[in-house]
C-alpha cells in the first residue's frame, strides 16, 4: 500500500501543533502539560517516520510526490507545497524525529529549573517542524522556507537565554551569517528557474541535462557553465547552515544556547541540511565538475583547519562543536567526490554519535553544577559512570574506530577521496587523512580531561543547590570562557538573591557530583546503541548497495563508491581489513598522543603548548577570523552606514538640495524685498524701467 | 448598490468624517465610536467588493462614469482591477487599525484627528479607483491635506519642518505631474487614462513625459535621492500617521507607475527602465547601510520602508526589460506581481512595525533604541510581536514580507545575475538592521527602571498587532487568493508593456 | 511749416519732462502734482493735433473729457496731500516710506 | 443722436448713479442708528443692480450711444460677480467701520460709484468709455483708501496710490493718442479692423503703452509698487474692494483693449504679457515668503496671481480669455473671503492683520481656521478647492498657446508659493495661541454666515466649477 498524504500531512504538523499549544498556552497548560504536548507531537511524528520508512525500504510503497496546496500562480509559474518522500527523505525524517524525541525526553531534565520551560519545548518542537519541512519538501521555494525557518528557530534558541549578553549576540551573528549562505542560495533557486523553468524536484531533475552547453557571462565576459553556477551557488546555501568555511565562525557561538539544542540542532540535523540538500541536488551537481572541485576543497579545509582548534579549546561543549565542524567537513568533501550516499551515511551515523556526545558533555555539565571547563574537571567516570561510558562509545565512534559507526562512514569518504580524480582531491585526501588523527586527539583528549586523571575541583558544601557557578568568566592561558548557561538557567527565578554569592571561583562545587537523572542517561543509552551499531548494519545497503535508489543520481564516470563497492565484502570484512589501514594507525597515533599527554603526563600539555607557542596561539584564536570578520562586517558596516547617512542623506541631499535650495529662495527674497523701498520715486522708475523693458522688447519682436 | 459600490468607498468615510468633526471636542468617546463605526462599515463595503469583484479577467470593472465637467471633458470616472481592489482593501483594514491603535492615545483634539484619518481613507481609495487622470490627481494631491494636518499638530517636537518638508517635497513632484497631464490633455483633448495609453507620442514627448511622471512617483513611494522626507515625516508622526504613511500612501507611488508611466510612455519607460533600476538597488544596498547607522527606531524602519519600496520599482521596471529585450513575458509577469504582493505585503509589515515602535513609544515617551533594553523581560506578548514583524521585515520566508521579494529577485535573476545579486543583498542587510534593533532593544537585562515599570500590551493593542499579525502570516503561507486576485490585471498590464508608442 | 511731427515731438517732450518730474523730484509731492498735470497736457497735444491733422473731431472731443477728469483728479489729490500733512507734517517725498519691503 | 433704446441699455448703471446719490442724501439726513438702514439698503441696491444686469441682458451683444457702451455677456458676467463681490465686502465691513468711526455714508456711496465705474470700463466699446470708467474707479478708490482719516498709513498709502495711478493713467492716454493718431478712430471695433496702418511703429508704442496701464490697474510686476503698500495701508475694508472687484475689472479693461480693440496686434502683446507673467509669478511669490502682514503677504500673493492670469491671456483666444476670466472671478472669491476673515476677526483698536496674531486659532475658534485653511489652499491651489481650477486652466491655456515654459515657470512657483500659505495654515493649527490675547471672530451673525458660505464655496465651487466654467466660455462664444 503507497504512502498516504495524510499520514505525511500528520508528521508534519505533530510538532506545530505541539510547538503552538507549548508556546501559546504554555502558563495554562504548565510544564507538565507543555512537555506532554511536543513529546506527543514528536512521538507521533516519529513513530510514522519509522512507518514510512519501513513501508519504503520493505518495498511496498512507492516513492512519493505529490502536491498539497498551490502556494502562488503567476501567469504559468506555479509554485505549491508539497511532500517528495523517498529513502532518503524517509532516513532523514527518522534521524530528525528521533533525535529530537530523545533531546525532548532529555530536556525535562535538563532544563528541570528554568522559568523558560514552555517556550524551550514550544521552541524545539517547532524546529522538528521546520526541519521536517525542510527534508520532506518537493519544491525549491519550500525548501528555502524550511532552511531559513530552521534557521528562525536557531536563531530563538541560541539566544534562549536571553540575558546574556554572549547569546544574544551569538544568535544575531548566527542568523546574520546563516543569511550570507541564504544569499547564495536564494540566487541559486533564481538561477535554477532562469535556466530550467521549474521550481519543483522532479521536473528540475528530470530537466536537468538540458543544462549542458548553457552559459551565463558573470563576471565580464567571462561565460561560466549554467551546472557551475547553479551548483556554487545553491552550495553557498549549504556553507551557511553546515557552517563550512568560511562561513563557519556561528557555529562555535551557538553553543551558547541551551546543551540539547546544541545536540539536536548544531550536531545532528539543523547542520547537516546543508548535506542533505546537495545530495538531494544531486542531479544537478552531477552536471558541473567546477561546482564539485569547489565543494571538494571548502570540505576539505573545513575538516582539517577546524579540526585543529578543537584540540586547544578548553570548553567541552566548543570541543565538541569544533569536532562538529570537522565532521561537517567530512561529509562535504564526500559529496565533493560524488560519494553522495557516502555523506548521507556520514550525517546518519554522526547524527547519533554526535547527538550523543552532546548529551553527555550536557550531563556532566549538570553533574559539574553548570562548570563547562573541561581544566576544573577530571576523575568524573567514578561519580558518572553511565556517562562515562557513552561518551567513551560516542568518542570511539567519532574517531573511526573500526566496528562502530563512525567508523564505516568515515573510513568510506576517505577511500573515496583516494579514489577519485577530481581537481583538488589531493589536497582533500591529505586534510582528511591529517584529519583522523586530530579527531582522535582532541576526542581522547576531552575523554581524559573530563573523566580520567586527577580530580581538579574541591567539593566546598556551603551553599543551596543551584546557586553554583555563575557570572564568572574565568579567564585562563589568555582564554576567557564565556558564563555558563547554568547562571541563567537557574538565576530567572531569584536573579537578584544571586548577585551577592557571585564570588565563586573557579573548580569549586557545592557538593560532590553525581549521575544525572534517568530522563537523562535513557536517552543517552538509546543513542549509543545506534553509534555503535547502524553502521555495522547498514553500511553494506546504504553505500554500496544502491539503497537510495534513484534519489541519489551519480553519473557512470564519477561513481567512485561504485568502485569502492567491488572489494567491498561485508562489514566484518571491513571492519577487521580497516585495522591495517592508514587511517586507524592515524588514529591510533592520536589516541596515544592523547593518553600520554593527558593521562600520564599532563606536565606535558603546559611545556607542549610553550614550546608550540605560535600555532597554539593561532589555532587559540581560530585564525583570527572572527576578529577579521567583526572589524570589516559589522563594525565596518555600521561605520558604511553612518557614512553614507550623514555624508549622503544629510549632508549632500537634504543639506544641500533641499534645505539648500529652500534657504537660498529665502536668501533672494530678502534681497528682493529691498527693492521694495517704500520711496515713490523708486516705485516710479520701476514702472519706467518696466516701460522700457516692454518698449525694447517690442523692438526685439518688430525685429524678429 | 454595486454600480455605485466604489463611490460609496470613498464618501462614506468623507462624509463619515462630518459628525465626527460635529461631536466636537468635548465628547471625545462620541468620535471614537462614530469614526470606529465608519471605517467598519468602510471595510465591509471593501470587503463587498473584492466579492463583487470578477479576478479572472482582470479587466477594470464595477465602474462608474458622471461626465463631472462636461464644458472641458473631465469625468467622475472610477473602475477597479485586481490591483486596485487589493489596495482598496488594504486602505480600509489599515484605517480600522490605525482607529483602533488611536483610542486613547490620542487625547487632545480627538475628533480632528479621527476625521482627519477618515478623510484621509476616502481619499485614499479615490486615487485607487480613479480612471479619469485629472480625478485621480485631485485625489492625490487632496491626500496631503488631511496627513499635514495629522503630522502637524499632533507629531513630535520637530513636526512643523517635517510636515512642510513632507507637502512642498510631494507638491514638488506632483506639480510637473499635473503640467505633464495637462500636456497630454491638450493633445488628447481628454484626460481618460484608457484613451491616453493609447495615444501616440514621439519619443522626446515620451522622455518628457515619463520624467515628469517620475517626480512625481519617485518622490511618493520614495526613490532614492528623493526619500529624504520619509525619515523626518515618520519621525515626527504620531504612530497613526506613520502607519497609514507606510502602509497606504508609499504605495501610492508604485501604483502610478502601473497607471501612468507603464501604459502611458511605455518606450520612454522602457528605455530609462536601467535608471530606475539603478536607483532602485541603491534603494536596497544604500539605504539599507543607512538604516543600519540608524538610532531611532522610526528612523530605521522609515528607511527600512525606503529599502523595501526599492523591491516595488524594480519588480516594475525590471518588467520592460524583461519584455522588450529578453521577450521574456513568463517572468517579466513574476517581477510585476511580485512588485504588487510586496507593496501590499509591506503594508503589513510596516504598518506593523510602527505600530510596535508607537506602543513603545506610549509608554517611554522615546524612540531612542539605546534607552530601551530588556523589554522582553517585562513585555513576553509584545516581544512576541515584535520578532514576529521584525522577521517578517528581514523577508523571512513563511510570512509575507518573503513572497513579494522572492519573486522580484528571480525575475531581475533572468534579466540579469547582477540585479538580482544587488538585490538579494537585502537577505543579509535587511536581517543585520532589524535583528540588530531587535537585540538592542528586546533582548538583555533590564537596562533601567524605566523599562523595567513598562506594562505588557493592553488588550486594545493586542488587537491590533494580532490583526496584523494573521494578515502577515496568513500571506506569507499561503499568497496564493491574493496573487490570484490580482493575476490577471498584472498579466494584462504585462501585455501593454510590449506595445510600442513610436 | 510746422507739421504733425513738430507737435508729436513736443508732446513726447512734455511727457518726458512730466515722468522725469515723477521720479527725479525728491522733495515735494505737490511737485508730482503738477509733473501729472503737465503729462496730461501732453496728451492731450497729441490727441489735438493728431484731430487736426486727420480733420477728426473725435479727438477733440477727447481732451474735453481728459480736462474735467484732470480737474477732478487734482482736487483729490489735494484732498489726500492735506490729510497727509494733516497726519503726519510733512509732505516731502522722502520721508513717506512708513511701509516698505 | 441717443436713442430710448440706449439708455435702456444703460440700466443697470443709471440705476446705480441714482441709487448711489440717493444714499449720499439719506448719510446727510440720517442719524446714528438709523444709518444701519445705508448698510442694508446699499447692500439691497447691489443685488437689485446684478438682478437688472442678469434679467435686462439681452441675448446677443448689442451696444449703444453709436458703439461707445457694449452690453455683451462677458459684460454681464463681469459686473454680476464684482457686485456680488461687492455686496460680501459690505456685509464683512460693517462692523470694521463702526468700531473705526469711518464715515459709512462716503464709503458706501464711493464704493457704488466705484462699482459704476467698473460696469462702465468693462463694458466700454471705445477708448473714451474705458478712459472715463478707468477713472471713475480710481478716483474713487483714491478716496476709499484716504477713508480712514487719522491713519497715518492710510494716507500714505492714498498719496502713493494716487500719484502711481495718475502716472499710470498718464501713460495709458497716452498710448491711447498714439492708437487714435495712427487709426483715427477711438471705437475699439472700428480700430480692431483698421487695416494696414500708416506708423505702425505708432501703433505699437500705444501697445505698449496701454499695456502698462493694463499691467498697472492688475498689479502685474514691474507696475506692482503700489499693491504692497496699499493693501496694507488701506484700511480693511477698502482692501477687500481693491482685491476682489477691482481684479474683475482690470480683466475688463485688458480684454476690452487688448482683444476686442488691439487683436490685431496679439502676436506682439502676448509676448509682453508673458515677460509681465513671469516677473510677477517671481516677485510675487519670493517676496510674500519674507512678509509678516498677512495683508501684505495678501498683496504679494495678489500679484502671483494675476501673473497666473496672465498665462491665460497670453492663448489670446476665447478659450485663454474664458480661463483668465474664471480665474479673475475665482481670485475674486476667495480673496473676498480671506480679506472677510481678517475683517471678521479685528475688533475696535486691534486690526488682526500680523500672521502672529492667528496664532493657535484652531483651539481658540476651530470654524474660523478650517475656513481660512479653506482659503490658503485655495489660494494655493490645491485640489479639490475652486483655486485649483482656475490654475489648471490657465496652464492649460498657457501650454496650447505653446508656452509651455511658461507653465512649468509657473509650476515652479507655485511651489514656492505654496510655503507661505501653508505658513499661514501652520500658524493657525500648530502653534500654541499667544498667552493674553484672545482672537475671536465678531458676533456679527450675518458676517458669519455670509462668510461661511463664501469659504465653503470654494469648496463646492471645487467639485462643481463645471456650469461657472461653462458660463465663461459661452460668453465667449464656445460652446461646449
Amino acid at each position: 500500500m503507497d504512502l498516504s498524504l495524510s499520514v505525511l500531512i500528520t508528521i508534519a504538523l505533530a510538532p506545530l501543533v505541539g510547538a503552538l499549544l507549548a508556546g501559546l498556552f504554555g502558563r495554562v497548560i504548565g510544564r507538565v502539560g507543555s512537555h506532554c504536548v511536543t513529546i506527543l507531537g514528536v512521538g507521533i511524528a516519529c513513530a510514522l517516520s519509522i512507518h514510512v520508512l519501513w513501508q519504503l525500504v520493505s518495498g511496498d510503497a512507492k516513492n512519493f510526490n505529490q502536491d498539497v496546496y498551490t502556494w502562488f500562480q503567476a501567469g504559468n509559474l506555479h509554485v505549491s507545497v508539497g511532500f517528495m518522500v523517498d529513502r532518503l527523505t524517509a532516513m532523514m525524517m527518522v534521524v530528525v524525529t528521533f533525535v529530537s524525541l530523545l533531546v525532548h525526553v532529555y530536556t525535562i531534565g535538563y532544563m528541570a529549573d528554568d522559568p523558560g520551560y514552555q517556550r524551550f519545548f514550544s521552541y524545539i518542537s517547532l524546529f522538528t517542524f521546520s526541519m521536517l519541512m525542510l527534508v520532506m519538501s518537493n519544491n525549491f521555494m519550500q525548501l528555502f522556507f524550511g532552511w531559513e525557518a530552521v534557521g528562525l528557530v536557531s536563531y530563538l534558541l541560541i539566544g534562549f537565554w536571553y540575558k546574556k549578553p554572549t547569546a544574544i549576540y551569538a544568535n544575531l551573528k548566527a542568523f546574520v551569517v546563516n543569511r550570507v549562505g541564504d544569499f547564495g542560495f536564494l540566487l541559486g533557486i533564481a538561477a535554477v528557474l532562469y535556466f530550467l523553468n521549474t521550481l519543483d524536484y522532479a521536473t528540475a531533475f528530470d530537466s536537468a541535462g538540458a543544462l549542458t552547453g548553457r552559459a551565463i557571462t558573470v563576471v565580464g565576459g567571462h561565460a561560466w557553465p549554467a551546472a557551475t553556477v547553479i551548483g556554487v551557488l545553491l552550495f553557498i546555501g549549504a556553507m551557511g547552515k553546515s557552517a563550512q568555511v568560511p562561513l563557519h565562525v556561528w557555529l562555535p557561538d551557538s553553543m551558547e544556547g541551551p546543551t540539547p539544542i546544541s545536540a539536536l540542532i548544531h550536531a545532528a540535523t539543523m547542520v547537516t541540511a546543508g548535506i542533505f540538500m546537495v545530495a538531494r541536488m544531486s542531479p544537478l551537481f552531477e552536471m558541473s565538475e567546477g561546482a564539485l572541485s569547489f565543494i571538494l576543497v571548502i570540505g576539505a579545509t573545513t575538516a582539517l583547519f577546524t579540526g585543529l582548534i578543537g584540540i586547544v579549546q578548553n570548553d567541552i561543549k566548543r570541543v565538541i562543536a569544533y569536532s562538529t565542524l570537522s565532521q561537517l567537513g567530512y561529509m562535504t568533501v564526500a559529496l565533493g567526490v560524488s560519494a553522495y550516499s557516502g555523506a548521507v551515511f556520514h550525517l546518519m551515523t554522526h547524527a547519533f554519535f554526535k547527538a550523543l556526545l552532546f548529551l553527555g558533555a550536557g550531563s556532566v555539565i549538570i553533574g559539574m553544577h553548570h562548570e563547562q571547563d573541561m581544566r576544573y574537571m577530571g576523575g568524573l567516570r567514578k561519580y558518572m559512570p553511565v556517562t562515562w561510558i557513552t561518551m567513551w562509545i560516542g568518542s570511539l565512534a567519532l574517531a573511526g574506530t573500526p566496528f562502530f559507526a563512525g567508523f564505516y562512514s568515515k573510513d568510506a569518504i576517505i577511500e573515496a577521496v583516494g579514489e577519485s580524480h577530481r581537481w583538488g582531491a589531493g589536497y582533500a585526501y591529505f586534510c582528511v587523512m591529517a584529519g583522523v588523527f586530530v579527531t582522535s586527539l582532541y576526542s581522547f583528549r576531552l575523554l581524559y580531561m573530563t573523566f580520567h586523571g586527577a580530580e581538579r575541583f574541591t567539593v566546598v558544601g556551603h551553599h543551596g543547590h543551584g546557586h553554583a557557578a555563575h557570572g564568572h568568566a574565568a579567564v585562563v592561558g589568555g582564554q576567557s570562557i564565556h558564563s555558563d548557561p547554568g547562571h541563567d538557567a537557574h538565576g530567572h527565578d531569584a536573579a537578584d538573591e544571586h548577585k551577592e554569592d557571585s564570588h565563586h571561583t573557579p573548580g569549586e562545587l557545592e557538593h560532590a557530583p553525581s549521575e544525572s537523572p534517568w530522563v537523562v542517561t535513557v536517552p543517552l543509552i538509546l543513542l549509543a546503541i545506534p553509534s555503535l551499531l547502524i553502521g555495522f548494519f547498514t553500511v553494506g545497503p546504504m553505500l554500496y548497495g544502491g539503497w537510495f535508489g534513484k534519489a541519489i543520481h551519480v553519473e557512470e564516470q564519477n561513481n567512485v563508491l561504485g568502485e569502492l563497492a567491488r572489494d567491498f565484502h561485508g562489514a566484518t570484512a571491513a571492519a577487521l581489513h580497516g585495522f591495517i589501514q592508514l587511517p586507524f594507525l592515524l588514529a591510533l597515533a592520536g589516541f596515544i598522543v592523547a593518553t600520554v599527554i593527558y593521562l600520564f603526563k599532563p606536565a606535558l600539555a603546559d611545556s607542549i603548548k610553550r614550546a608550540l607557542h605560535p600555532i597554539w596561539r593561532v589555532l587559540d584564536k581560530k585564525y583570527w577570523v572572527d576578529e577579521v570578520y567583526f572589524a570589516i562586517f559589522a563594525k565596518g558596516g555600521v561605520k558604511l552606514g553612518r557614512a553614507f547617512w550623514r555624508g549622503g542623506d544629510a549632508a549632500v541631499i537634504d543639506g544641500v538640495l533641499i534645505d539648500g535650495s529652500a534657504s537660498l529662495v529665502e536668501r533672494i527674497a530678502s534681497g528682493g524685498r529691498r527693492l521694495q523701498s517704500g520711496f515713490l520715486y523708486h516705485y516710479a522708475f520701476a514702472m519706467i524701467l518696466g516701460l522700457i523693458l516692454l518698449l525694447g522688447g517690442y523692438w526685439l519682436v518688430g525685429q524678429g | 448598490m454595486s454600480n455605485h459600490l466604489l463611490s460609496l468607498l470613498i464618501w462614506l468615510p468623507i462624509l463619515g468624517a462630518v459628525p465626527v468633526l460635529l461631536a466636537g471636542g468635548q465628547r471625545p468617546n462620541a468620535a471614537r465610536w462614530i469614526s470606529l463605526l465608519v471605517a467598519v462599515a468602510t471595510f465591509a463595503a471593501s470587503l463587498a467588493l473584492v466579492h463583487v469583484y470578477d479576478p479572472s479577467t482582470g479587466t477594470m470593472q464595477v465602474g462608474e462614469n458622471l461626465n463631472w465637467i462636461a464644458s472641458v471633458g473631465i469625468h467622475y470616472s472610477l473602475a477597479v482591477d485586481g490591483i486596485s481592489v487589493a489596495l482598496i482593501a488594504l486602505t480600509s483594514f489599515t484605517t480600522i487599525l490605525v482607529i483602533v491603535g488611536a483610542w486613547e492615545v490620542i487625547a487632545v483634539r480627538t475628533h480632528q484627528y479621527m476625521a482627519a484619518m477618515l478623510v484621509l481613507e476616502g481619499l485614499m481609495v479615490g486615487v485607487f479607483c480613479a480612471t479619469d487622470a485629472l480625478l485621480f490627481y485631485v485625489f492625490f494631491e487632496a491626500m496631503l491635506i488631511p496627513m499635514f494636518i495629522i503630522i502637524g499638530i499632533w507629531g513630535g517636537p520637530r513636526r512643523v519642518y517635517a510636515t512642510l518638508k513632507f507637502f512642498i517635497y510631494t507638491f514638488f513632484g506632483s506639480i510637473f505631474m499635473l503640467v505633464g497631464l495637462i500636456y497630454l490633455y491638450s493633445k488628447a483633448h481628454t484626460f481618460d487614462i484608457a484613451t491616453l495609453a493609447h495615444l501616440p507620442l514621439s519619443m522626446t514627448e515620451q522622455s518628457w513625459l515619463f520624467f515628469a511622471f517620475l517626480l512625481g512617483f519617485a518622490i511618493k513611494v520614495p526613490m532614492v535621492p528623493v526619500h529624504t522626507w520619509l525619515p523626518d515625516a515618520h519621525v515626527e508622526a504620531p504612530t497613526g500617521g506613520s502607519v497609514v504613511l507606510a502602509a497606504v500612501m508609499l504605495k501610492i507611488g508604485g501604483y502610478g507607475f502601473l497607471r501612468f508611466s507603464l501604459p502611458i510612455v511605455p518606450d520612454a519607460s522602457e528605455h530609462f527602465a536601467p535608471l530606475v533600476i539603478v536607483l532602485s538597488l541603491i534603494a536596497v544596498v544604500y539605504i539599507g547601510y543607512v538604516a543600519l547607522a540608524q538610532e531611532d527606531m522610526k528612523k530605521l524602519v522609515a528607511y527600512s520602508s525606503i529599502a523595501h519600496m526599492g523591491f516595488v520599482t524594480l519588480g516594475i521596471f525590471i518588467a520592460f526589460m524583461l519584455v522588450r529585450e529578453h521577450n521574456n513575458v513568463q517572468a517579466a509577469h513574476l517581477g510585476m506581481q511580485g512588485a504588487m504582493i510586496q507593496m501590499i505585503s509591506h503594508g503589513f509589515i510596516s504598518g506593523a512595525m510602527f505600530t510596535c515602535i508607537g506602543v513603545l513609544y506610549d509608554r517611554m515617551h522615546t524612540r531612542q533604541i539605546k534607552d530601551y533594553g530588556g523589554v522582553i523581560n517585562v513585555m513576553p506578548w509584545f516581544g512576541l510581536f515584535y520578532v514576529l514583524f521584525a522577521m517578517a521585515n528581514s523577508g523571512l520566508p513563511g510570512t509575507s514580507g518573503f513572497v513579494g521579494e522572492f519573486m522580484v529577485i528571480l525575475a531581475a535573476f533572468q534579466a540579469n545575475p547582477w540585479i538580482a545579486l544587488f538585490a538579494a543583498f537585502t537577505l543579509i542587510i535587511g536581517a543585520a538592521y532589524t535583528l540588530w534593533m531587535v537585540k538592542r532593544v528586546l533582548w538583555g537585562e533590564v537596562t533601567n527602571h524605566h523599562v523595567a515599570e513598562m506594562k505588557d500590551i493592553n488588550a486594545r493593542e493586542t488587537f491590533v498587532l494580532a490583526a496584523f499579525a494573521a494578515a502577515v502570516l496568513l500571506f506569507g503561507i499561503w499568497p496564493q487568493p491574493l496573487v490570484h486576485l490580482m493575476d490577471a490585471s498584472v498579466g494584462q498590464l504585462v501585455q501593454k508593456l510590449a506595445y510600442s508608442k513610436v | 511749416m510746422i507739421t504733425l511731427a513738430h507737435f508729436i515731438v513736443l508732446g513726447a517732450v512734455l511727457f518726458c519732462i512730466a515722468v522725469a518730474g515723477v521720479f527725479i523730484n525728491r522733495k515735494n509731492v505737490i511737485v508730482l502734482l503738477m509733473a501729472i498735470e503737465l503729462m496730461l497736457l501732453a496728451v492731450n497735444i497729441n490727441f489735438v493735433a493728431f484731430s487736426r491733422f486727420l480733420g477728426d473731431v473725435q479727438g477733440q472731443v477727447f481732451v474735453f473729457f481728459i480736462l474735467t477728469v484732470a480737474a477732478a483728479e487734482s482736487a483729490i489729490g489735494l484732498a489726500i496731500l492735506t490729510l497727509l500733512f494733516r497726519n503726519r507734517s510733512t509732505i516731502n517725498v522722502a520721508e513717506i516710506d512708513s511701509m516698505k519691503g | 443722436m441717443p436713442t430710448f433704446n440706449d439708455f435702456l441699455i444703460l440700466l443697470p448703471e443709471a440705476y446705480l448713479t441714482v441709487a448711489a446719490c440717493v444714499i449720499l442724501l439719506m448719510d446727510a439726513f440720517l442719524k446714528g442708528g438709523q444709518r444701519v438702514a445705508i448698510h442694508w439698503l446699499s447692500i439691497i441696491v447691489l443685488l437689485v443692480g446684478a438682478w437688472l444686469v442678469i434679467d435686462g441682458q439681452p441675448a446677443t451683444a448689442v451696444s449703444g450711444f453709436s458703439g461707445m457702451f457694449i452690453r455683451d455677456p462677458v459684460a454681464e458676467i463681469l459686473k454680476v460677480f464684482s457686485l456680488l463681490t461687492t455686496a460680501l465686502m459690505f456685509i464683512y465691513s460693517r462692523g470694521y467701520l463702526r468700531d473705526r468711526n469711518i464715515n459709512e455714508g462716503e464709503y458706501y456711496a464711493l464704493t457704488l460709484f466705484a462699482v459704476i465705474g467698473i460696469m462702465v470700463l468693462v463694458s466700454a466699446g471705445s477708448l473714451v468709455t474705458v478712459y472715463l470708467g478707468l477713472e471713475l474707479l480710481t478716483l474713487s478708490s483714491y478716496a476709499l483708501v484716504a477713508l480712514n482719516r487719522d491713519s497715518k498709513l492710510s494716507s500714505e498709502a492714498a498719496i502713493k496710490y494716487f500719484v502711481l495711478g495718475a502716472l499710470a493713467s498718464g501713460m495709458l492716454l497716452y498710448g491711447m493718442s498714439m492708437i487714435y493718431g495712427a487709426t483715427h478712430s477711438l471705437d475699439l471695433a472700428t480700430i480692431l479692423h483698421v487695416q494696414n496702418v500708416e506708423w505702425r511703429n505708432l501703433m505699437l508704442f500705444g501697445v505698449v503703452f496701454a499695456i502698462v496701464g493694463i499691467g498697472f490697474k492688475l498689479g502685474a510686476a514691474p507696475f506692482h509698487m503700489w499693491i504692497p503698500d496699499v493693501y496694507q495701508g488701506a484700511p480693511t475694508a477698502v482692501t477687500i474692494f481693491i482685491g476682489t472687484a477691482q481684479k474683475i475689472a482690470a480683466f475688463g479693461m485688458a480684454y476690452r483693449l487688448l482683444d476686442s480693440g488691439l487683436g490685431a496686434y496679439a502676436h506682439e502683446w502676448r509676448m509682453m504679457l508673458a515677460v509681465l507673467a513671469v516677473l510677477s509669478l517671481a516677485i510675487g511669490n519670493l517676496l510674500a515668503i519674507v512678509q509678516t502682514n498677512l495683508k501684505r503677504l495678501l498683496a504679494y500673493s495678489t500679484i502671483s496671481h494675476m501673473g497666473f492670469l496672465l498665462l491665460g491671456l497670453v492663448e489670446a483666444n476665447p478659450a485663454g480669455y474664458s480661463a483668465a476670466m474664471f480665474y479673475a472671478i475665482s481670485y475674486a472669491l476667495t480673496s473676498a473671503a480671506a480679506f472677510g476673515i481678517i475683517l471678521a476677526m479685528s475688533r475696535a483698536g486691534f486690526e488682526c492683520e500680523e500672521i502672529d496674531d492667528f496664532k493657535g486659532l484652531n483651539q481658540r475658534s476651530p470654524w474660523f481656521a478650517f475656513l481660512m485653511m479653506l482659503v490658503m489652499f485655495s489660494l494655493a491651489g490645491v485640489p479639490p478647492l475652486f483655486g485649483f481650477f482656475g490654475k489648471l486652466l490657465v496652464l492649460q491655456s498657457a501650454i496650447d498657446a505653446g508656452f509651455l515654459w511658461l507653465a512649468v515657470v509657473g509650476a515652479v512657483f507655485a511651489i514656492i508659493g505654496l510655503y507661505y500659505y501653508l505658513r499661514v495654515v501652520k500658524v493657525m493649527y500648530f502653534d500654541a495661541p499667544v498667552e493674553g490675547t484672545d482672537v475671536r471672530a465678531q458676533p456679527d451673525m450675518p458676517l458669519r454666515f455670509v462668510l461661511s458660505l463664501n469659504a465653503l464655496a470654494l469648496l463646492a465651487l471645487g467639485i462643481a466649477w463645471g456650469p461657472l466654467f461653462a458660463w465663461c466660455q459661452r460668453a465667449f462664444g464656445i460652446t461646449a
